[in-house]
């Protein structure tokens, strides 16, 4: 039943992104070709969908993790530009160290500055109530400037020297220096499919959740905080700690999002890579139905998406944003059960009405 | 891919008329009256010379993700495109590793500071600091106030960094009393250009503050600095502004009142000249190309 | 059912007939109103006759579909089939403003009130009067003391408080003066005196008989058979969703009225066997507690709890009973005065101190908030408070093989009905959770079981099932702290009572010497 | 609550006077010249942090006519970019009309379609039962995608609104300036913070919007319906929202851009907590947030030197978490925020 609900919320939004192409004078199944040819159907095609998936389904598994404990993660950009500088702060420096220890190393630095940046708003909303939806707003963009600031080229105008983790061999550009060799993540498929390892980090991870969810007693007292806070107090459990750790650990998961991205990717840290990775956690989430396993799911699906877009526009000349209509529509569509839902009632109460009916005349 | 054909002899259409001309954008429209524009109408004035058609001969692909540069550029390799234009200095990294990928493809990087220097790439960079020293010295000239303001987009972006300091460096070449004020749009770049609102309230504290030439250096962001200067009741009498990229008389005509000049990047001639000139002298191609075409043109009346 | 209710039907209509010689036409008129919930009939095909000035009480024990039967009338619910008449009139309503509109009030069993706002913004609620599009609320509160002082004193609150900082009791008087407002001519009360001292359910019915003097028509609901012998013009007694009987007060007895209402002779004793007290496991000594909004709830109270007895904590709710409760189990922060569990001092000690560590069971007076998550399987509620205790969990991991084990035995033990253990336990009714909440207090090691109205809402064979427990703990030398709002339970099962008023204890000498008369004055503040 | 209440307008209160005691001090004090002060209460300080504040106010507004009937609004942000993409598809298709018509239009277009995604939103959650949160993302999403979509970038609009100097009072020395020589919307945004608190408060729609909020079920029975004045209050909420946006393209900027909301509903959504769902609060919040963003801007425009300019620009967000973390104290939200009220299920 969740499964037809599922293929029928996508055929809905398939079928709306289709006119709505017809109606922008595009030909929807040149697109639709293109779009799964891009996806799917060729080695690079799904060699970009592997590699969208991973920071779709670890800044998910951030927002959904948050959400199990009760808590609204809006900081995942902010925690993710975080591990990405942790990530690379590491990365740069220690020249000659092996790649077992470095490159962990350099993850791991990853994770806890995404820890630390997801730690601030559990904390403050434990000690002063401050509202975490506030704060991890406020947070992004203070790691949007911190991030900045640390590969910043530097300006004579802002009289502002450039960052300590500033490339000045790269010129005036604001990047730094490339993450050396032995903190690189190993390649699956070397260029030009570029898949890595890191796709295998994001899918263990989401083991993991799914094990720390169902498996430990963390779990059990954050899914009851959750749920219920009242029944936490009475259970004994420790609430305010339970919502730091939560926090720390969704904001773990954002930061290993960035330490993959940089490590394994762009092999350096540039403001620019940060952007737009907050808000597709929070639909991944949802779209998941907070279970790992959906959020795996929803994150295939939208990378594929993603991936196929640049084939679409190039076959079809359909701008890619139309994308982006269509995943707000397959949201939409999928978490709106109850339209289907509501037709069925709609049709059992006229079948009981009209029992009803029957009955009386009896 | 497919080997790259030389170029297109305009007697003989019919035989190699698969020289196609491919151009992928930074984040952004392809109309954008911005850098993407300039550089695709650099393509547009190169198809005409060579008689290519748009869709067979030439196509764009607009990016909508940072993550997307690598694969976009990949759209065009994979059909075997001959010459790759790519825009936004942020592209610099994906286009120098798909052009050693892929030695047969010529790339164009535009707006792109290329380190190393390969055989079939040209970086396309501006003398943007240049431009801004003359903007500079126009506007500590006009200046009567010695206070002049400049609003700039992110300065995580070389060109605009460059801008700002030519344009402060300018100002004090002529005058070295005067005030520069500057400021760059503190959010990141996903909206450091697209936020007209900023840029007007902070054009508008400047003014409030006796500043009396604005220049509007970081798109959209820019923009909303001097349509902001434009609707002040002194435009063109005793405030002025100074536009940047394109020549902004036209494509922002709500700053006519105010506009004395726009400090221009020539990326249409650049690319244009690029397309045609570089796939029959490899040679050419081969040194870093700087096409230091710094400039400023005059706006009409006032 | 179709054989019973026919001569049911055919009874009532030889009364009914009998009626109207002397009364006016009905004003409400229920017929043939069935319910159908998932799962459950609420109500069975329910016919029923309100007279403008009289007031009849509807009986029937937990469950038995009176609410469902009210809602429906005041439009809360839609009805799966029957119509509803008012004035002759069919009342197409399907919202409570319809049912207003056609003049009738209602008093929720579950308070209806917005706890942020006022009281007097509480009564206008719905029916404000405005001056030029602002509300005029003087002209609201000088009506609505009026309205108090023609009930003589028996309705006084102060309109300007907010309903969060008002006791149970004083919040009950806010919705019947809300109900009153509205001027209505069928008035509904759905359990009012469920909150209320004895002394203060006199009062009620006071102001009762003079809306019936005034010719209002009253539904008045309870499951207290002396209330209805007391105020009753006439009685009608549901069970299983089913008009069961019709009786006259003057005609008929508490034992006959039970009987119908539970369908069998009910049980009113609990065997219990004489225990010689050993020494005090908890001891309370001059004990302060406050709300969250600074009052005092928990005044300087001292007593103790001994090994083998249960002490019954009577009381009206609202007077304390629970902060006192949520200060011995750690979720209260305790003023000032000292806490011992088996000697050791828990005054400060948090839930977890107190109950995993110190071997105290706690039943909650609220099952729902606090003593499970609704969305939780039945193997997971019943290890709630003690996942992280041996069997259960091993470096912080759970072990889900001995939570399900223990699921399994608790499940029997306590004859938890339940299709699997992997049902969430929203999917259980009422007396099954409460059933699962008792089961997994009472444990072993336990020292002290503190249980809050731990039959609330409880079915008949579910109450006795618990009390046998309660008893059974006892009898095997556990203390046990009963608090309870029935009279009843306190008399039955404690050995000794004490009594909290006003955040005071009265502590009284053993049950044999009590009579429920004095208690329900000592309930009152009134000392005898 | 109602301490709650008192303390956030009150801090509004605090933070209005000191604004106005330094701008006074500036034009008439003998110390005025001290730079720190001109910097700090500077009239162009107190403009720029005005501007600011707009449209964050009238996005506030639009979130807490929502929230307080009992509907999670995180959609703000959506609400507003449409409105301003409305706003300038009626002001360039109207650009041959007189500025005045051609601005109302603009303007009506931008209150419509704001109302019509509250409408959405409302539909989204009460009709299809669909998660409050997802709604409100989805609204960010949908608008972000359809305005990039159909925007036309050579479309120009021309003219946007003037300030209207109110008669004598724009006289007013600091003040005159300051409050009453401003274009419309402003006058509009700060007029509504008035009505809508005044109506919360006193009026019958006000006291019901409240109740709805707090316990929906105690106003069922008192006879209010529920669910009409969720519709109706979502979907004015959306319209006030959407006129957030609206005064960017119609009387900050003249222009549209894609993304031109730029986060701004977020922090309209931060000003709704921050204020304690209350008008006076946000109001307070709104212009703290303006004001961060002003001292920061100035410190800029000053090429102050003491930090890098980075974390110059970190001023505006750390002193919101500050603020939210110990000057209002805890905030309460709304009783039956983000459930959804169905008559049929037991309380
Ligand atoms: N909204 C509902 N959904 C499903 N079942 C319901 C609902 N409301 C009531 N019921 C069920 O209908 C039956 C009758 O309940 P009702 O509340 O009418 O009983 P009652 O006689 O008022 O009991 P009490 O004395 O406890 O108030 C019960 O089994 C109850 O669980
Ligand atoms: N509010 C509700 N919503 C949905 N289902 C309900 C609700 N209340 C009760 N039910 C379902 O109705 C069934 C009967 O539950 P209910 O609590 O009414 O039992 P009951 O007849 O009162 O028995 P008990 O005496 O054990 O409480 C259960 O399966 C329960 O899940
Ligand atoms: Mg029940
Ligand atoms: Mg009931």
């Amino acid at each position: 039943m969740a499964a037809l609900q599922t293929a029928l919320a996508l055929l809905g939004a398939v079928l709306l992104g289709v006119v709505l192409m017809a109606v922008l004078g595009h030909n929807p199944w040149e697109a639709f070709t293109g779009l799964i040819a891009g996806s799917a159907g060729t080695a690079r095609g799904l060699a970009a969908t592997v590699r969208k998936t991973s920071p779709f389904v670890l800044t998910g598994l951030s927002v959904a993790l948050a959400m199990k404990a009760g808590l609204f993660n809006i900081g995942t950009a902010g925690q993710f530009l975080m591990g990405s500088v942790g990530a690379v702060w590491v990365g740069i420096q220690f020249e000659g160290l092996p790649v077992w220890f470095h490159l962990p190393l350099a993850v791991a630095m990853g994770i806890g500055f995404g820890c630390a940046w997801g730690a601030i708003p559990g904390w403050l909303k434990v000690s002063t109530g401050a509202h975490e939806v506030i704060t991890t707003i406020m947070l992004n963009h203070v790691a949007t400037l911190f991030t900045g600031w640390t590969v910043f080229a530097g300006s004579t105008l802002s009289t502002t020297r450039p960052g300590p983790l500033w490339d000045s061999t790269a010129g005036p550009v604001s990047a730094s220096t490339d993450v050396l060799a032995s903190a690189r993540i190993p390649w699956i498929f070397g260029p030009p499919l570029r898949i890595h390892w890191g796709i295998a980090l994001a899918l263990l991870a989401a083991l993991l959740v799914w094990w720390l969810m169902e498996r430990t007693r963390f779990g059990f007292e954050l899914k009851t905080v959750g749920a219920k806070p009242l029944a936490a107090r009475y259970a004994g459990m420790r609430s305010g700690w339970t919502t730091v750790l939560t926090m720390t650990w969704a904001g773990g998961l954002a930061g290993l999002a960035g330490a993959i991205e940089t490590l394994g990717v762009n092999h350096k840290f540039a403001p620019e890579f940060g952007g737009g990775v907050g808000f597709e956690g929070i639909t991944i989430a949802l779209l998941g139905q907070g279970h790992p396993l959906g959020i795996v799911l929803a994150s295939l699906l939208f990378a594929a998406l993603d991936a196929g877009a640049p084939k679409m526009q190039f076959d079809s000349g359909v701008p890619s944003d139309i994308i982006q209509v269509i995943q707000t529509l397959i949201l939409i569509f999928v978490a709106v059960p109850a339209l289907a839902t509501w037709l069925l009632d709609r049709m059992s109460r006229t079948q009981h009405v009209s029992a009803v009916a029957a009955s009386l005349r009896i | 891919a497919l080997p790259a054909m030389p170029v297109v002899n305009m007697d003989e259409p019919a035989i190699a008329p698969s020289f196609r001309v491919g151009l992928v954008t930074d984040i952004g429209r392809i109309n954008d009256r911005s850098f993407n524009q300039s550089a695709w109408e650099g393509v547009l004035a190169a198809a005409e010379t060579l008689g290519l058609t748009e869709g067979e001969g030439f196509k764009f692909i607009e990016t909508t993700d940072p993550k997307d540069y690598a694969d976009n550029l990949g759209q065009f390799i994979n059909n075997g495109y001959d010459v790759i234009v790519s825009v936004g200095y942020v592209l610099g990294d994906a286009t120098i590793e798909a052009s050693l990928e892929n030695p047969d493809i010529h790339f164009i990087g535009v707006d792109q500071f290329q380190v190393q220097s390969l055989p079939n790439l040209a970086g396309l960079v501006f003398r943007e600091d240049q431009a801004g020293f003359l903007a500079g010295m126009l506007a500590a000239g006009l200046s009567r106030t010695g206070t002049i303001a400049a609003v700039l987009g992110a300065d995580l972006i070389p060109p605009v960094v460059a801008f700002g300091e030519g344009f402060a460096l300018g100002a004090r070449y002529v005058n070295p009393e005067i005030e520069v004020m500057a400021t760059y749009h503190p959010g990141d770049l996903s909206i450091a250009f697209n936020d007209p609102e900023w840029g007007a309230a902070t054009a508008r504290q400047a003014l409030d503050q006796k500043a009396d030439v604005v220049f509007g250096g970081g798109g959209n962001t820019g923009n909303g600095a001097i349509q902001e200067v434009a609707t002040d009741p002194g435009a063109g009498t005793s405030v002025f502004c100074i536009g940047v990229d394109t020549d902004q008389w036209y494509t922002v005509p709500a700053v006519r009142p105010c506009l004395v000049s726009s400090a221009m990047e020539l990326k249409t001639a650049g690319v244009d000249e690029l397309i045609v000139v570089g796939p029959e002298l490899q040679e050419l191609l081969a040194v870093k190309a700087a096409f230091d075409e710094g400039t400023l043109e005059t706006g009409y009346d006032q | 059912m179709n054989a019973a209710p026919l001569a049911e039907r055919v009874g009532r209509r030889h009364q009914s007939a009998g009626i109207r010689r002397n009364m006016p036409l009905p004003v409400l008129e229920v017929r043939g109103v069935t319910k159908h919930f998932p799962g459950v009939v609420a109500n069975r095909n329910i016919d029923l006759d309100l007279f403008p000035g009289e007031i009849l009480a509807v009986l029937g024990e937990n469950g038995a579909g009176k609410s469902t039967l009210m809602n429906i009338i005041y439009g809360l619910h839609p009805p799966t089939s029957g119509s509803i008449r008012v004035g002759g009139h069919r009342l197409e309503c399907r919202s409570p403003r319809d049912a207003i509109t056609a003049g009738i009030a209602m008093v929720h069993q579950h308070f209806q009130l917005v706890p942020t706002m006022t009281v007097l913004e509480n009564i206008v609620l719905g029916a404000e009067t405005t001056r030029r599009g602002v509300l005029d609320l003087a002209t609201a509160e000088r009506g609505v003391e009026e309205l108090c002082q023609r009930f003589g004193g028996q309705l006084d609150i102060n309109l300007q408080a907010v309903i969060d900082d008002l006791p149970v009791g004083m919040r009950q008087r806010v919705e019947i003066v809300k109900a009153l407002y509205r001027g209505a001519r069928i008035l509904i009360l759905d359990e009012p005196t469920a909150v209320l001292t004895p002394q203060e359910t006199g009062s009620l019915f006071q102001i009762m008989r003079g809306l019936r003097n005034q010719g209002t028509g009253i539904i008045f609901i309870t499951h207290k058979l002396k209330e209805v012998l007391d105020v009753a013009d006439r009685i009608v007694v549901l069970r299983q969703g089913a008009v069961v009987g019709h009786e006259r007060p003057g005609a008929t007895t508490e034992q006959a009225m039970a009987t119908m209402m539970v369908g069998r002779v009910p049980a009113l004793t609990v065997p219990k066997t004489t225990v010689v007290p050993g020494p005090p496991i908890l001891e309370v000594d001059n004990l302060t507690v406050h709300r969250d909004d600074g009052t005092t709830a928990v005044e300087r109270i001292s007593f103790e709890v001994k090994q083998g007895e249960i002490l019954g904590l009577a009381g009206v709710q609202g007077h304390g009973q629970t902060e006192l409760i949520e200060a011995l189990t750690g979720l209260r922060p305790v003023s000032s005065g000292a806490v011992r569990l088996n000697g050791r001092d828990t005054t400060h000690a948090s839930a977890r101190q107190v109950g995993r560590e110190g071997g105290t069971g706690h039943i909650p007076e609220d099952r729902r908030a606090y003593g499970m998550v609704a969305s939780f399987s039945v193997a997971q509620n019943l290890v709630l408070n003690l996942c992280n205790q041996p069997p259960f969990t091993r470096w912080g991991l759970l072990r889900l093989e001995a939570i399900r084990g223990h699921a399994r035995s608790k499940v029997a033990a306590f004859d938890i009905r339940t299709t699997s253990l992997e049902q969430p336990l929203a999917s259980l009714s009422g007396s099954n959770q409460q059933k699962l909440v008792v089961a997994r207090e009472i444990r072993n090691g336990l020292q002290l079981l503190i249980a809050s109205q731990p039959t609330r809402g409880v079915d008949v064979g579910s109450v006795e099932f618990i009390h046998h427990q309660i008893v059974q703990q006892r009898d095997a030398g556990r203390a046990v702290l009963l608090a309870s709002h029935d009279l009843d339970e306190i008399l039955a099962l404690a050995d000794r009572i004490a009594v909290m008023f006003e955040g005071r204890l009265i502590n009284l000498p053993p049950t044999a010497q009590i009579d429920r008369n004095r208690l329900g004055l000592l309930m009152a503040g009134i000392p005898a | 609550m109602a301490s709650f209440t008192q303390s956030t307008a009150r801090f509004t209160a605090g933070l209005s006077l000191l604004l106005l005691t330094g701008a006074f001090l500036v034009e008439y004090a003998p110390f005025a010249d001290i730079q720190a002060i001109r910097m700090l209460f500077g009239a162009r300080v107190l403009n720029f942090a005005l501007c600011a504040a707009i449209p964050l106010i009238l996005g506030a507004l639009g979130g807490i006519l929502c929230e307080r009937s009992g509907i999670v609004n995180i959609g703000i942000e959506g609400m507003m970019l449409a409105g301003a993409f409305a706003a300038f598809v009626a002001k360039t298709a109207t650009n041959h009309w007189a500025l005045g018509p051609s601005l109302l239009l603009g303007t009506c277009a931008t209150l419509l379609t704001g109302a019509a995604m509250g409408l959405l939103h409302a539909l989204f959650c009460l009709r299809f039962g669909m998660h409050q949160l997802i709604s409100g993302t989805a609204l960010i999403l949908l608008s972000m995608g359809i305005s990039a979509t159909f925007f036309d970038r050579d479309a120009v609009a021309v003219g946007k609104f003037a300030p209207w100097p109110v008669p004598l009072l724009s006289e007013w020395p600091v003040i005159g300036p300051l409050l009453f020589n401003k274009p419309p919307i402003t006058y509009v945004a700060l007029l509504a913070v008035a009505v809508v608190g005044f109506a919360l408060a006193h009026t019958r729609w006000g006291l019901r919007t409240r109740a709805i909020g707090e316990h929906p079920r105690a106003a069922d029975t008192a006879g209010v319906a529920v669910l009409r004045l969720r519709y109706l209050n979502t979907t004015l909420g959306g319209a006030l929202a959407g006129l957030g946006g609206g005064y960017l393209v119609l009387e900050a900027v003249g222009q549209f851009q894609e993304g031109m909301t730029a986060g701004r509903g977020f922090i309209a959504l931060a000003a709704v907590i921050f204020g304690n769902w209350h008008p006076v609060g946000a109001l307070g919040a709104s212009l703290l947030f303006g004001y961060a963003q002003a001292i920061q801007n100035e410190l800029l425009l000053a090429q102050a030197t003491i930090l890098p300019r980075h974390f110059i620009s970190m001023i505006p967000y750390l002193v919101t978490v500050i603020a939210v973390s110990g000057l209002v104290g805890r905030v309460r939200a709304p009783g039956s925020l983000g459930q959804s009220y169905l008559r049929e299920t037991e309380v």
